[in-house]
């Protein structure tokens, strides 16, 4: 074998140093927050429905003068939906920009790195998004620096069994499910559970792959198992196409789900496939407060559109920490995270919601009906 | 007697690559198979080495049974053959290719090797001093550190007979030594490969065009044609056995160059 | 002194654990693609197979002694990356010896098949072992990788590479990449050799799992899907098949390339980290199709017993 | 009966999309030896192609397939000639690495504003889906187009390929590169032509799989690309009906293990399939045995 050249060396060394130096230069009077949130990948849609909300909140808050006098610096990092590459984020961003606070991730396969290592460096962070039990609690021991500002896993479930049961008298429930997504696995394993408690049946519990866009096999099989309401836990880009796809099958079961359902997109993929149908939502885009209508406007301002549920509960989050950043009124992330975990009732976009002691959103959920491809609100449901 | 071979066949779909096949080769003969193109010569060397599974006959190595074994079993009996279009390790160094044919010898484990015992030591260093000797009689010691591909086609040639002999066999089987020699290079080998049969008292089976060389050196040869043996005997009988020359002359395939 | 300080930084520090791990991992796909040819792409799921196992045994040591002293702690430590490695090639040699008949792209595909098939069984795996998590991911793993972790697993790793290609198991391994047929034809039993070969390189995936588990704390099944194998098979190709140096200055490269790239992009352009990877590796592999070192080896990665 | 007669039914669509995949990879394969994995990236342009003809231009339904069948050419022979041509005296692996860099850079590329965007875009449908009811058996006039075009596509490859010049062409380079340059065929041109006309198909496939899963992305070629190639595979690649054979076979795995099994199983029952033929055939169910030369 020859021996190493130089320039083959060199080579070499170039590539390694590519990733090695440049330093970073912090201001007086501000307060740095990092963003963590898939910026690349399958779910960058998410991804930057969340960014752009964050930063909405960001500007309102600078332009009103900063936080506790502090002025907001962020810095935004990409986490691609891959938990590797959310743990590489949220060690930059603590130990090399040494942000207070952090917002993220948004899947929950990113947030539970995450929220290992802000705890360690106990920078408090709160997820807008992350539903997964498990960010905030994980084998019985609370990471106490870690918020979440949504509901979780178990919420929905159950609040949409029970409409399922009680509003829509429903007596035998189908489910499909997305076996490699936890959001969807958890809501869908809840929603049976609590539906059987109630004394329904569940005819049908079938379960899909991430990359599945032909339900007609499953899609089958609960036309032949009888069931009168199919749960479909899952983002409205799947649930759209299923919903299409039973509508041509000729399945005429009533359609229900959880927020995932929520954005404008789910009424153009799926058509009049989807009219009917009832989900649980944060909050909803006719929903009457003044809160609500002054977002959606400022979101549809500076993007054009209407924002989703990711970009609502992003902007709550958001709003939530900068509330306990002034509460706190130092960048002590100490203090931040005291303030955190002891917020009653705070009023965003999505409605009031107070913090438990598991760190996680206490809220009221909102149903919504799909009529003339609009989202209509039905009624409130308490947890 | 070395190798004895009964009833050979082999066929490729329709095609009756040997049929029927039999000869035997005594310790320390040197026979020529001969015969014109698609007569079924290398195949005969595919079964024999174990690379093709005979459909039926056998083939004994000193009278021990060596038909369907896999090639690597057929080589630990003594048998190391070369390839017609030679099949060196290309990105290999000339040292290297005559260094694995003594795997199936060496006395040390991979942990000695992991490890670098003593074991690992004294071994490579008599395996090294006898790759030189082989190197060194093929004159190819100063290109040991070369790669077998970067060598010249006659060196190429020596190099595939120098492994093969590293893998200390009884039989040596050569398949077209001399294909795309000058008949100066090919007296060379004439000479080199009687060399060798004394050097390391071997037994030599080698297929070949060249007349000039299975007359000069076989003792003996067996004529195949469409998988069958027409033929065997001495060489000047055989030059004129009418069989033969039908074989040869009758279809245009003269190979008396 | 500020260099020194970026460089200390806990960010890097964890970055270069990663590298080290990664590059374990590589050297495993280079004894099997580099060294005996075997056209591997499930490597991934052998990584993973070392992962889950490392981290479950570590959890359950944990749970059924507590912490322990420092020292049990680590020992236990070794323990799950050894039987990590051990649990990867017992599987590389169940998949190995059905599917190493097969040669060059076909055992390509029947390896990428099998690394689909092992991210099914991840994604439901907690249906039989509750603990694994599933879809959900596999958390409450111990943080035991550190620096002399990772710097001692590599180093091992590359010597015990270093010291098996130079001697005559080594020889063997390459000449049937070289040449399946001669080698056979030379006594060497070519069959054995390549589970051999591809169970070795796959335990080094596994102890490098292992070590990833301990690092991130965290076990997602989509970190070991087919994307992954082609991460490793990139590393393996872009720093020259065959190449101990090349392997290690790739993974290094790599590892740091993409974590640099967040930190030098402006931030307006950091959605683009992924659009200039691929034309990095595009370019990369147009000028040196051979390899960024080709065969070519540090002197102390090359063999003594031949000069 | 009928539930096993509609889940096959839902199959052979399934299958005869993956097969127009899987045709292109086949034919690459069989030119030049590389597992062109960018292939299903380039099905990918060729929906969002489609997406843009009907959503933008509101062309008709013609006007739709031929600009994909266009586009999705167009760009293949432009990967080919940056990233495959300078090295196909290279090593394969360098080639197939450089596939897999092309593969990302379409995906990621894509996914950006300024190009397709990141979202998940509803497929508008050009026409009315209407079910016809055979006895207990739903079959849809989709169904009956899918089948149609993917056979039109069929017929008019295997003229291209058995009674044109350049299908001789094709069949010569396949055979023996050298020899076919030596021969005067215009090996550039013909590789060229290949991955065109295997793009071609793709495009097709992605304007039909667009309109029968409405729902479009950056990342949608991935799997179907895996699996189409898996097809090939399954079926013998190089051999343009096996992959036609083993896009069906996949089609109807994958769906009857969603329906007497479980969805979750379908990736790995398929991979089963596959690894189980190649055990018993290694080179695929029509893949003709490659005897090495000793």
């Amino acid at each position: 074998m020859k021996r190493m050249s130089l320039a083959h060396g060199a080579l070499a060394l170039a590539w390694m140093a590519l990733g090695i130096c440049a330093a970073a230069a912090a201001e007086a009077k501000e307060i740095r927050i990092g963003l963590i949130t898939p910026l690349s990948g399958d779910v960058k849609t998410y991804g930057e429905s969340v960014k752009n909300s964050f930063l909405i909140a960001v500007e309102e808050a600078n332009a009103g003068g900063g936080v506790a006098g502090m002025k907001i610096d962020y810095v935004i990092q990409d986490d691609r939906n891959d938990p590797t590459e959310a743990a590489n984020a949220a060690n930059l961003l603590v130990n090399r920009y040494r942000v207070k606070a952090i917002i993220g991730a948004v899947t929950s396969k990113a947030s539970i790195p995450v929220s290992d290592i802000i705890q360690a460096a106990r920078i408090p962070t709160l997820t807008p998004t992350g539903t997964n039990p498990k960010i905030t609690v994980a084998d019985g021991k609370r990471k106490d620096y870690m918020f979440r500002s949504c509901f979780i896993d178990p919420f929905q479930g159950t609040v949409m069994a029970r409409f399922s049961r009680d509003t829509l008298k429903k007596k035998s429930a189908a489910v499909l499910y997305d076996a490699s997504n936890d959001y969807s696995k958890g809501t869908a394993e809840v929603f049976r559970d609590a539906f059987r408690k109630m004394g329904g049946a569940v005819a049908a519990y079938e379960a899909y792959g991430k990359d599945d866009v032909d339900f007609s096999a499953l899609l089958t099989k609960v036309k032949g198992s009888g069931a009168d309401v199919l749960f479909l836990p899952d983002y409205y880009s799947k649930v759209g196409l299923i919903a299409r796809q039973a509508r041509e099958k000729g399945l005429k079961v009533q359609l229900v789900g959880p927020d995932g359902w929520d954005s404008p997109d789910l009424v153009k993929i799926a058509g009049d496939a989807i009219e009917g149908g009832y989900f649980s939502n944060h909050y909803s885009p006719d929903d009457e407060r003044p809160e609500v209508a002054a977002w959606v406007r400022k979101y549809k301002e500076k993007h054009g559109q209407v924002p989703d549920a990711l970009g609502t509960l992003a902007y709550d989050g958001t709003k939530l920490l900068f509330e306990a950043i002034r509460r706190a009124g130092s960048d002590d992330p100490k203090k931040i995270r005291d303030a955190l975990a002891s917020i009653r009732d705070f009023h965003g976009v999505t409605g009031k919601s107070s913090l438990d002691r598991n760190g996680d959103s206490v809220k009221s959920a909102a149903i919504v009906k799909i009529e003339g491809g609009r989202q209509k609100f039905v009624k409130t449901v308490n947890p | 007697m070395m190798l004895e071979v009964t009833g050979l066949a082999k066929r490729f779909g329709g095609i009756r690559a040997l049929d029927g096949v039999d000869f035997r080769i005594d310790r320390g003969e040197l026979v020529g198979i001969i015969g014109p193109n698609g007569s079924g010569k290398t195949t005969l060397f595919n079964v024999i080495t174990g690379i093709y599974r005979p459909d039926r006959g056998g083939v004994a190595m000193e009278g021990e049974s060596i038909a369907g074994l896999p090639p690597h079993r057929i080589s630990r009996k003594g048998i190391a053959r070369t390839f017609q279009n030679i099949r060196l390790f290309p990105n290999l160094t000339v040292m290297d290719n005559v260094r694995i044919a003594h795997h199936p010898y060496v006395r040390y484990g991979p942990a000695a090797a992991i490890f670098r015992a003593e074991s690992f030591y004294r071994e490579e260093r008599r395996i090294r001093e006898q790759v030189e000797e082989y190197l060194a009689l093929f004159s190819l010691q100063d290109r040991r550190k070369e790669l077998a591909k970067n060598l010249p086609y006659g060196d190429q040639r020596k190099l595939e007979i120098a492994r093969a002999l590293a893998a200390c066999p009884k039989l040596l089987l050569l398949d077209e030594p001399a294909a795309g020699m000058n008949p100066s290079e090919v007296r060379k080998l004439m000479e080199f490969v009687l060399d060798i049969r004394a050097r390391f008292s071997l037994t030599v089976l080698l297929i070949e065009h060249q007349m000039r060389l299975v007359m000069g050196i076989c003792e003996r040869l067996v004529v195949l044609d469409f998988g069958q043996v027409i033929a065997r005997g001495i060489p000047s009988e055989i030059r004129k056995d009418p069989l033969v020359i039908e074989a040869y002359l009758g279809r245009g395939t003269s190979s008396n160059s | 002194m500020a260099i020194l300080d970026e460089l200390l930084n806990p960010y890097w520090i964890q970055i270069f654990q990663h590298a080290c791990v990664v590059a374990v991992s590589a050297l495993g796909l280079n004894i099997i693609f580099g060294f005996t040819g075997l056209f591997s792409l499930g490597h991934a799921a052998f990584y993973g197979v070392g992962a889950y196992t490392a981290a479950l045994l570590m959890k359950s040591y944990a749970g059924a002694y507590g912490d322990g002293s420092f020292l049990a702690s680590q020992a236990a430590f070794l323990g799950s990356l050894i039987c990590g490695g051990v649990a990867a090639a017992l599987l590389a040699c169940l998949v190995g010896l059905p599917v190493l008949r097969l040669t060059s792209d076909y055992l390509g595909v029947a390896t990428l098949g099998f690394g689909v098939i092992m991210k099914v069984v991840l994604d439901n795996a907690d249906a039989f072992i509750p603990q694994l998590g599933g879809a959900r991911g596999m958390t409450g793993i111990a943080r035991m990788t550190s620096i002399p972790w990772a710097v001692l697993a590599l180093s091992a790793a590359v010597l015990l590479v270093r010291n098996l290609v130079h001697s005559t198991y080594g020889r063997v391994l390459v000449a049937i990449r070289e040449d399946e047929t001669a080698a056979a034809a030379m006594g060497i039993d070519t069959f054995r050799y390549k589970v051999i070969g591809f169970t070795l390189g796959c335990s080094f995936a596994g102890v490098a799992g292992g070590l990833y588990a301990h690092l991130y704390a965290f076990l997602h099944p989509s970190s070991f899907d087919f994307f992954k194998s082609f991460d490793v098979l990139m590393i393996v190709v872009l720093g020259g098949l065959g190449s101990m140096t090349g392997t290690l200055v790739a993974s290094f490269g790599w590892t740091f390339l993409l974590e640099g790239l967040r930190v030098f992009l402006p931030p307006e352009y950091i959605e683009f980290r992924w659009v200039l990877i691929p034309v990095l590796l595009i370019v990369t592999m147009l000028l040196r199709p051979q390899g960024l070192l080709g065969v070519r080896e540090i002197p102390i990665l090359q063999s003594r017993v031949n000069r | 009966m009928e539930n096993f007669l509609q889940q096959a039914l839902n199959g052979l669509q399934l299958g005869l999309v993956y097969a127009l995949i899987a045709l292109g990879y086949t034919m690459v394969y069989g030119i030049v030896r590389l597992i062109n994995f960018a292939h299903g990236d380039v099905f990918m342009v060729g929906s969002f192609l489609a997406f843009y003809a009907i959503e933008r231009y509101r062309l008709p339904l013609p006007a739709v397939f031929a600009a994909a069948v266009i586009g999705c050419g167009i760009l293949a022979v432009v990967i080919e000639r940056v990233a495959y041509k300078p090295l196909r005296n290279a090593p394969r692996i360098a080639s197939l690495i450089t596939a897999i860099g092309v593969s990302l850079f379409l995906e990621y590329f894509t996914a950006l504003h300024q190009v397709f965007g990141p979202n998940y875009y509803a497929f508008p449908r050009p026409f009315r889906v209407v079910s016809f009811h055979a006895g207990e058996i739903a079959v849809t006039n989709l169904q009956a187009i899918i089948l149609a075009v993917t056979v039109a596509c069929y017929l008019v490859l295997r003229f291209i390929v058995y009674r044109t010049r350049v299908g001789r062409g094709m069949r010569a380079v396949s055979y023996d590169v050298v020899t076919a340059g030596l021969m005067g065929v215009n090996v550039n041109a013909v590789i060229s032509f290949t991955f065109g006309l295997g793009a071609a198909l793709a495009g097709v496939g992605g304007v039909l799989y667009g309109i029968a899963y409405p729902q479009i992305h950056t990342f949608m070629g991935i799997m179907p690309g895996l699996k189409a190639f898996t097809a090939a595979v399954l079926g013998g690649i190089g051999s343009i009906p096996g992959a036609v054979l083993g896009a069906l076979i996949m089609g109807q795995s994958e769906t009857l293990t969603a329906a007497y099994l479980s969805s979750t199983y379908r990736d790995g029952i398929a991979f089963l399939i596959l690894i189980g033929v190649l055990l018993w055939k290694p080179t695929g169910i029509l893949g003709k045995p490659r005897a090495e030369k000793v």
